[in-house]
């Protein structure tokens, strides 16, 4: 059935916002000229009740069936409008706005200008809204469940907070323990908390918790379908550890044949590890894993007469033919909280970080202060002959941060702060070293930096301003050759111990995550929001989230903030059950598509396959859109060369009239 | 090169014999004069017509998709035979673009290969040489042609009739075949693109006046879209009348719009066989348009249609390092 | 009848003096010729063979407005056709299709359109002297200088223009043009015989119509249309390019509020032009679509208006791209029977 | 009418009435409209079987039926079923809308020879809409012919049209009215099945009858195959052709069926025509 | 063409950047020439490139079209089949004498108001240059 367009065209004045620029009342005997307008009208605020109330009493009264407001933006009020009408019986989605308050009135000065310029939007609305169709907004129901890639201080954090809300999580970390990069850390600044001790509860919480499935160890191989109905697998990897056997004692990696020959990860390679190892000794969950790469048995086949673990193992955890497993689930939304990567300090050459042992990293420095460092928390530099203290000390911040050369414009947001921690803690550890700081800029913005950073500089530590261009060993010293920017001199610093203030980068293997999730990377390639500002922990992906440095550099404070907003966004469909699946999807003319499938290629959604129909007794391919998965953006219609699938309310058969409209109705 | 009639003829009966060959297009000897006219071969007697010659130029790619799909009574199977196809360099490139869009799929199809020297322009040889009712043939000879027609031979220097899209060819070779029937022929130097060039030298006020003389001449007939291999909608948008993209009138604004949305229809796609040239009976040199397009996709996208049957199609995909020196 | 001569030197006279009427005549168009309307002051050269385009657009635009109107109102508006027009030049062979063409625009109910522009149009032939090679306008009821449809047939006899008027327009032509004319003589009208006559014996294709028309119902389902079908491409190209082709498409366009109803050439080679809109198609294949054609042209129109509706222009089977010839159709038709 | 005037230019009608005789995706609605011009209104005249070209201006036209009968008043009707862009925008129109009209089209049945035989309509969904005159006519001109069998079926109850008519045709004496529908369903009172299978059903006698059949091409097929089987011959049977048309007067071509133009040697044929004709039932 | 010719420019934007960007351009009162009207769709991808030769036929002398910066699609990858579409369809109407100037693409994402009134000023200002589209553009109805 279809029924005859009755439209009414309803005028803003928006105060005067619009009324001061264009001349609302000719606009209305403009519009009451177009075909198919019965009505037109204005009003000083469209959007208030009354006004909502005038469009409602015409929808009644005279039958209307088709809505043009022309105000402000579609963006602002289309929900408002869309709202209004199906309260009075019409269809939502035969509404159309004309823009003119943002696009018209604010910006054009004229009222000749405003008010023809606002006919012509009119005129256009007019057009699209006769031809629009009426579209049903449909709901399925919502897993109430939740994944958490990842498990560094952001995944546990989210984690936590949705399994405290009574719903499921499944914790997945590719790593053998949870904690990420957190665990690697000393004290945290400004607070100098212990991050050990403020960490390691929350990892035993995440493991502990009822409703959380830790998954470590493993990776998630494959994510299908859509918000509130993601189908994943997960691929845990083998440890050849008897999970559930093993105590963690610690036998094994002390009768390893290769025991203390590999560098460890968590130490920053600082200190050795057996094949068979926990990372440290804090980890969660406390299960050994073997190495496969390293581990004689496994990599060569034999392992003296009998694989030493083994013998040793008292629980018989040891299992030699274990295999990868595969787990599947359904969970309603995603949050992806991978972290980062620190900066490799490498694609400096210029730093000699390849070539000195005696220049490392921030990341490096963490793990030598530590207590439960390789080195018990000494630090120790190898002059060549000894062992000694350092005398010389000398940071560089913003390393591999701000930086074109590698790549990286972007502020890493932690290093000045962690630089002037480490300047700190080596004041604690060695109190008559010299200690420099080189800088470009010290951002302390964060609560309590400043005062932490005035502290650091009372605690005789200097901040030099220059970016060092090299450094060079002359004799047994390190020369760091940089400009003193303030006074304009060049310098050549010789010191015993260079800390490189690696920045963060995204992580190496982020595409994987990527394209399980169809994800994309803002400018600085950490993954995108759905917006900087107003939907910082959204994605473009509907139901998956993102928490942590995954999203951008960040603090712990700032990070675990992000993982609740997080949370509390992923528990929306959860608690709701449901979830809308957007109208303005994409539909396919069967009849007239050509099965080559360009529009499967496009569909960033993989929200289009190409099926097998019968036409006439014939078996043709055909394309055809899965709704809960289109997002109604229109790309696969435009390469359509048949015009066979067309997002609806914005079909080229509405489209081109539009453009009739703006084009002949001067 | 001497493409063995006898071998060709030989195998094509022996292909159009299998069972799961329903039948098979080539070459026949057309009505009158120089004229080659397409030969849909279904035993193995009619393959005695088949030929192959310098005045092959037919791209016969486009039966492969031309056939109308009727409808299969109820209790009846489609015949889901193969079809065999004879294929020069070009008209290959159609076979594998048409895999690309998965217009056909790879079991449809027997693709006998042609390696082709080169075919010429009819209308350059019947302006030298006029046509007469009785037939024709013509050879390759070395490097030349030789016309044969009323007992006498013809020796005719291979550039003066060379056909426009052969002098520009890359692929005389078929690209995917199932059978080839001789050797590969050797590449030749490619000439330069003069038609285009000429045009892109023109500013632009005398392009337009260019292509509005010969759009204006346009009468929509429909055989440029007809004949192409690559336009094998079931249902052309330029014919769809909702939505509206051209008007059926004709005159010159809708006859412009008709050849702007067919050339960038086939941006990407075009197979460079010009056979939309060669049927356009109002003479519209439709090849510029498409070659024109050809080699902004070859330069700038480091794209070709037809060459390789696993790419992903030009209009469908991208890299982010496409171009993008016109952007705002 | 009168037949007078025109030296060729005063022919640029003569068509000024034509002016003030529309003149079409044939004009070179790239390696083509098609009918276009001289401009002021120049006089075509008439050494050709024959168009690509029939001169059919002259009585049946290719897009013709039919009705004006705006849209929302119920008024609409007629064309005032008004403008006399003489087309010089065209082939017997196409004058002959006018002709033929005419008797269905006429047939039943008056084609105002076509019927008015026939009423304001002059045809001036010229008779053929080097036939085309696809010519077989002998073989269906017309040759060189057939004058059916024509109100003056031009003979070119070297030096002069032989000008012969058959109806009032012609006549009247000639009439307006006395000055430059002179009366032709015996020997004149003797060479034209001789220049027709060769011309005829040039004639190299033929075609035996002889009972086509009766027999085609017969064959409706012989192998020999799939066979003539398979390689056509559905093209428009025979079609439109025939002169006794009229179908036609009715449509509407708008152009903002100003819109017209208005029709286009159509092809029965079309798959579009009978399909209905359920999808179903009385002529769902390229066999029917090419069946029909034959069909209408050697078969109904016989039966409604006892003509073949084929002029024997050889259009068709010069332009077809793929080697459709209807010369052999027919003969396949023939061998048929 | 205006005889002299072009053909092509359609008079506009104001439609006075409309109602949906179908629902779904290809409703059928009914227009009752009357012609704006008096003069128009007076000339006009038509005969069971003709048809119109309706349409809106800046949309097109298209061929529909002339669904009522000239003895019914000064008003014509038509029932349109939705199918593409002339349908949609007819679909629109609502009363006090300007539809344009021309014609009347095609030839008609040959009501005046039928005169004084038994009258058999045998229809099918949409196929009504050309039998629904010859039913009025024969119901206004009782007198004149040996009464009336109707036959009607449609898929479901809702897919039959003019169903607010039967009624009151079951009272007539002369006029025996059968629907039949595809499936079952309840509160259908009448009968279930297929039309070809009711007609052998009541098995009617040929004598002294005129056949007359409209409908899918399926249903046609059968039924003239059962007719023939209850001893019709050719020539007792008439039905109409549906082609793709433009001009409605023979000159645009496409709606030819071998040498016949359907817009005007049709849309009704005798069987015994139509059986030679190659393209009839294509 | 005459100095006071002010071409009609119709301009497609996407839903999140161009149109949002657009829209703050009006919050923020930033003044640009009125003669360009704006057809909002969800994403530069759904622009066909035919849209840009329909516009032009349909009487607008020039046309912009305008997404996200690549990498900030809303849809991910839209604006980059946009580009390759648009830049090809605008090397076609090149060659075929269309004036460069009455086709621009451009990137304005959310935040930018200011390039968007620069964008706007600049397609004016080419079209203006280029003058009333005389080419293929639909002409009045005539008999
Ligand atoms: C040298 C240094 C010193 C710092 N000092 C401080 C400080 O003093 N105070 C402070 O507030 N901040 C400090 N930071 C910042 C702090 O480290 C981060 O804010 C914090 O670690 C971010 O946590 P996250 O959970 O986002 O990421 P991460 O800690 O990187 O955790 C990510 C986790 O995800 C896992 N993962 C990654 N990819 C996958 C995958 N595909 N599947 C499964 N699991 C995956 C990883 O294995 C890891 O466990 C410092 C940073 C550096 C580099
Ligand atoms: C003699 C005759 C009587 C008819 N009577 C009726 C009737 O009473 N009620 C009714 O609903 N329909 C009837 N039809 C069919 C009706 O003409 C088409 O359904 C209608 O033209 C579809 O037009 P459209 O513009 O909506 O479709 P579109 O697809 O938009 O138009 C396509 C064009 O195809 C043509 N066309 C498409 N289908 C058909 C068809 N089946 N028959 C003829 N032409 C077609 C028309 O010319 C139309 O202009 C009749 C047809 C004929 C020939
Ligand atoms: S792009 Fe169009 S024709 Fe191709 S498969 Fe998709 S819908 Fe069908
Ligand atoms: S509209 Fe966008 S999301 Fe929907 S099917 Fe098309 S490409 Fe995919
Ligand atoms: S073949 Fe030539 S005349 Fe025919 S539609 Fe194509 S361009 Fe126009
Ligand atoms: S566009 Fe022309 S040259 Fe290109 S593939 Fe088609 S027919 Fe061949
Ligand atoms: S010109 Fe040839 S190919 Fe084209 S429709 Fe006619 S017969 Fe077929
Ligand atoms: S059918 Fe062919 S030969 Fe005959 S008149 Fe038409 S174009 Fe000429």
């Amino acid at each position: 059935m279809t029924e005859k367009p009755k439209v009414g065209v309803y005028i803003c004045h928006c105060g005067i916002n619009i009324s001061s620029t264009v001349d609302v009342d000719a606009v209305a005997e403009f519009a009451k000229k177009l075909p198919n307008v019965e009505v037109a009208r204005t009003y000083s605020y469209m959007c208030s009740d009354p006004g909502q109330v005038l469009i409602k009493k015409d929808i009644e009264e005279q039958g209307l069936n088709r809505i043009v407001v022309a105000s402000c933006s579609p963006r602002m009020h289309e929900p408002t409008f869309r709202k209004a009408i199906s309260e009075a019986g019409v269809n939502p989605y035969f509404l159309e706005m004309a823009n003119i308050r943002e696009q018209c009135s604010w910006v054009h000065e004229e009222m000749e200008e405003g008010t023809a310029k606002a006919e012509k939007l009119v005129g256009a609305s007019v057009a699209k809204v006769r031809l629009l169709e009426a579209l049903e907004t449909k709901e399925v129901d919502a897993e109430p469940a939740a994944l958490v890639i990842g498990a560094g201080i952001a995944g546990i954090q989210s984690a936590l907070d949705i399994a405290d809300a009574g719903f499921k999580v499944y914790l997945v970390e590719k790593t053998p323990s949870v904690g990420g990069r957190m665990a690697q850390l000393d004290k945290t600044f400004p607070t100098l908390d212990c991050s050990a001790c403020i960490l390691t509860p929350k990892m035993v919480d995440a493991a502990s918790h009822p409703n959380i499935e830790l998954l470590s160890y493993s990776e998630v191989e494959e994510v299908t379908g859509f918000v509130g109905n993601f189908d994943v697998k997960v691929r845990k990897k083998a440890r050849y550890v008897d999970f559930n056997k093993c105590t963690g004692c610690g036998d094994c990696a002390k009768e390893c044949r290769v025991k203390d020959r590999f560098p460890n990860e968590f130490d920053q390679g600082l200190g050795k590890r057996s094949a068979i190892y926990l990372p440290f000794p804090q980890a969660v969950p406390a299960k050994y894993t073997i190495d496969a790469e390293n581990c004689l048995f496994l990599s060569k086949g034999k392992c003296g007469k009998n694989p030493k673990c083994q013998e040793v193992c008292g629980a018989e955890a040891i299992d030699f033919e274990q295999k990868d497993e595969f787990v599947e689930f359904k969970v309603g939304a995603i949050i992806v909280a991978t972290g980062f990567d620190p900066f490799d300090a490498s694609r400096k050459p210029e730093y000699g970080y390849d070539d000195y042992p005696n220049v490392i990293t921030g990341m490096e420095m963490e793990r030598l202060v530590s207590a439960s460092g390789p080195t018990e928390g000494k630090i120790k530099i190898f002059n060549g002959e000894e062992e000694i203290e350092p005398k010389e000390v000398a940071l560089i911040k913003c390393v591999g941060s701000r930086d074109e050369s590698v790549g990286n414009e972007y502020c890493s947001r932690v290093c000045c702060m962690y630089v002037a921690k480490q300047a700190h803690l080596i004041r604690d550890k060695l109190p008559d070293a010299n200690i420099r700081i080189y800088y470009m800029d010290v951002r302390a913005f964060g609560k309590g930096f400043e005062e932490f950073y005035d502290r650091v500089r009372r605690e005789n530590v200097r901040y030099i301003r220059g970016n060092p261009s090299e450094i060079f060993k002359r004799g047994n010293k390190l020369v760091v050759k940089v400009e003193d920017t303030l006074t304009s001199r060049p310098l050549e610093d010789e010191v015993d111990l260079v800390v490189l203030g690696v920045g963060l980068e995204p992580r190496a293997d982020m595409r994987e995550v990527m394209d399980l999730l169809r994800l994309s990377q803002s400018p600085d390639r950490f993954f995108l929001e759905a917006h900087p500002k107003l939907r910082p922990v959204d994605t473009a992906t509907d139901g998956v989230f993102l928490a942590g440095c995954a999203q951008g550099p960040k603090d712990i404070p700032d990070t675990v903030a992000q993982a609740k907003g997080a949370a509390a966004s992923a528990m929306i469909p959860l608690a709701r059950g449901k979830v809308t699946i957007n109208a303005q999807v994409a539909i396919v003319n069967e009849a007239t598509c050509r099965g080559c499938g360009f529009c499967v290629n496009i569909c960033p959604y993989t929200a289009i396959e190409l099926v097998t129909v019968n036409r006439f007794g014939n078996e043709v391919e055909v394309a055809r859109v899965n709704e809960a998965l289109c997002k109604g953006c229109g790309s696969c219609s435009a390469a359509c060369l048949s015009d066979s699938i067309q997002p609806k309310s914005f079909r080229d058969s509405q489209i081109l009239p539009q453009i009739a409209a703006l084009g002949v109705m001067k | 090169m001497k493409m063995d009639l006898e071998q060709l003829r030989k195998t094509a009966a022996e292909v159009v014999s299998r069972d799961d060959v329903r039948y098979l297009v080539g070459w026949k000897q057309g009505t009158y004069g120089y004229r080659v006219a397409p030969g849909f071969i279904e035993d193995a007697a009619g393959a005695a017509e088949l030929i192959f010659s310098p005045l092959c130029t037919a791209n016969l790619a486009t039966y492969l998709t031309l056939a109308e799909q009727l409808p299969v009574p109820r209790g009846e199977e489609p015949d889901d035979r193969k079809v065999a196809l004879m294929v020069k360099g070009c008209d290959s490139r159609a076979v594998v673009q048409l895999l690309v869009e998965k217009g056909i799929e790879r079991d449809d199809v027997v693709v006998i290969g042609c390696p082709c020297p080169g075919v010429i322009d009819a209308d350059l040889l019947a302006e030298k040489y006029p046509e007469t009712e009785d037939l024709a043939e013509m050879k390759w000879d070395g490097e030349d042609f030789l016309l044969i027609h009323g007992g006498e031979e013809t020796k005719i220097a291979r550039d003066e009739l060379l056909a426009e899209k052969c002098r520009l060819c890359r692929y005389p070779n078929p690209i995917i075949s199932d059978i080839m029937l001789d050797q590969e022929v050797e590449t030749w130097e490619l000439a330069e693109d003069e038609g285009v060039q000429e045009i892109e030298g023109k500013d632009v006020d005398e392009r337009a006046d260019y292509w509005a003389e010969q759009f204006e001449k346009c009468i929509r007939c429909y055989s440029c879209r007809n004949v192409c291999p690559l336009c094998y909608c079931q249902d052309c948008v330029l014919d769809r009348l909702n939505p509206t993209w051209v008007n059926r009138s004709v005159n010159f604004s809708e006859n412009t719009a008709f050849n702007i949305a067919r050339a960038f229809h086939l941006a990407g796609r075009c197979i460079e066989c010009g056979e939309c040239e060669r049927v356009c009976p109002a003479n519209i040199p439709l090849g510029k348009l498409n070659r024109k397009l050809a080699r902004e996709v070859r330069d700038k996208y480091g794209f070709e249609a037809g060459v390789d049957p696993e790419a992903e199609p030009f209009q469908a995909s991208f890299k982010p390092d496409d171009p993008e020196d016109f952007i705002l | 009848m009168s037949a007078m001569l025109l030296n060729k030197e005063k022919w640029p006279e003569f068509v000024k003096m034509l002016a003030g009427k529309k003149v079409l005549a044939p004009q070179a168009d790239g390696d083509a010729m098609r009918f276009a309307a001289v401009a002021e002051g120049e006089a075509p050269a008439l050494d050709y063979n024959n168009t690509r385009v029939p001169p059919k657009g002259a009585l049946f635009p290719q897009t013709e407005t039919m009705l004006k109107f705006q849209s929302g109102s119920e008024q609409v508006e007629e064309p005032q056709l008004d403008q006399e027009t003489v087309v010089l030049g065209l082939r017997p062979c196409d004058a002959r299709a006018m002709a033929i063409v005419e008797k269905l625009f006429k047939w039943d109910i008056d084609d105002p359109y076509f019927v008015r522009r026939r009423d304001l149009t002059t045809l001036v032939g010229l008779a053929c002297i080097e036939p085309g090679m696809n010519c077989f306008c002998s073989s269906v009821g017309g040759g060189p200088a057939s004058t059916e449809g024509l109100d003056m047939l031009m003979v070119d006899l070297g030096e002069n223009y032989l000008l012969e008027a058959f109806t009032e327009k012609g006549e009247a032509l000639l009439a307006e043009t006395k000055d430059l004319l002179e009366e032709a003589g015996d020997v004149q009208l003797k060479e034209k015989e001789k220049v027709v006559g060769d011309a005829e014996q040039k004639i190299k294709r033929k075609v035996d119509t002889e009972g086509v028309p009766e027999g085609l119902p017969g064959l409706w389902e012989d192998p020999l249309w799939q066979k003539v079908s398979a390689s056509c491409l559905g093209c428009g190209t025979c079609t439109y390019l025939c002169p006794t082709c009229h179908c036609f498409d009715i449509q509407d366009e708008t152009e903002g509020f100003d819109a017209r109803r208005c029709r286009m050439w159509d092809s029965c080679m079309f798959d579009e032009y009978t399909m209905h809109t359920s999808g179903h198609n009385p002529r769902p294949t390229r066999r029917e679509r090419t069946r029909n054609r034959i069909n209408h042209k050697y078969g109904y129109y016989v039966d409604k208006f006892d003509v073949i509706a084929c002029v024997g222009c050889g259009r068709c089977t010069n332009l077809c791209p793929v080697n459709i010839d209807i010369i052999e159709t027919i003969r396949q038709v023939k061998e048929a029977l | 009418m205006k005889t002299n005037t072009n053909p092509y230019i359609p008079y506009p009608a104001t439609v006075e009435e409309t109602w949906y005789e179908t629902g779904g995706d290809r409703c059928i609605k009914t227009f009752k409209v009357v012609f704006d011009d008096e003069e128009v209104r007076e000339e006009w005249s038509h005969l069971p079987g003709q048809c119109a070209m309706i349409g809106v201006l800046g949309v097109g036209e298209s061929m529909i039926s002339i669904s009522c009968s000239p003895t019914e008043g000064k008003f014509l009707r038509f029932s349109v079923m939705l199918m593409g862009k002339v349908t949609r925008a007819l679909h629109q129109l609502e009363p006090g809308d300007k539809m344009m009209v021309r014609g009347p089209y095609g030839n008609s049945f040959p009501v005046d020879e039928w005169q004084g035989k038994k009258i058999l309509t045998i229809g099918g969904g949409i196929g009504q809409a050309p039998l629904r005159p010859i039913v009025e006519y024969v119901k206004a001109n009782q007198d004149k012919y040996d009464g009336l069998t109707m036959i009607y079926g449609a898929r479901t109850s809702n897919d039959l049209c003019f169903k607010g008519e039967f009624e009151e045709m079951s009272k007539c004496d002369d006029l025996a009215c059968h629907l039949t529908i595809d499936v079952e369903e309840e509160d259908w009172e009448h009968n279930v099945g297929f039309v070809p299978q009711m007609l052998l059903d009541l098995n009617p006698s040929p004598e002294n009858t005129i056949a007359i059949t409209c409908g899918p091409p399926i249903m046609i097929r059968f039924v003239l195959e059962n007719l023939k089987k209850l001893g019709f011959e050719d020539d007792q049977i008439y039905t109409t052709l549906e082609n793709r048309m433009k001009c409605g007067i023979g000159k645009c071509g496409r709606c030819n069926a071998g040498n016949m133009y359907v817009c005007k040697d049709g849309p009704v044929f005798n069987y015994a025509v139509l059986k030679e004709i190659p393209e009839a039932f294509a | 063409m005459s100095a006071n010719f002010e071409p009609n420019v119709v301009a497609f934007l996407c839903n999140w950047c161009s149109y949002a960007g657009a829209d703050l351009a009006g919050t923020s009162r930033v003044n640009y020439p009125s003669n360009i009207q704006i057809i909002r769709v969800m994403c530069s991808g759904r622009v066909n490139p035919l849209y840009v030769m329909n516009a032009l036929q349909q009487g607008a002398d020039g046309v912009l079209v305008s997404g996200c910066h690549p990498g900030d699609c809303h849809y991910m990858e839209g604006n980059y089949y946009a580009r390759r579409r648009l830049g090809m369809l605008k090397d076609l109407m090149e060659f075929v004498g269309v004036d460069p100037k009455r086709f621009h693409m451009s990137w304005v994402s959310a935040s930018e108001g200011h390039k968007w009134k620069e964008v706007v000023e600049k397609t004016v200002e080419d079209a203006k240059e280029a003058g009333p589209f005389e080419g293929f553009r639909r002409r009045k109805i005539e008999w």
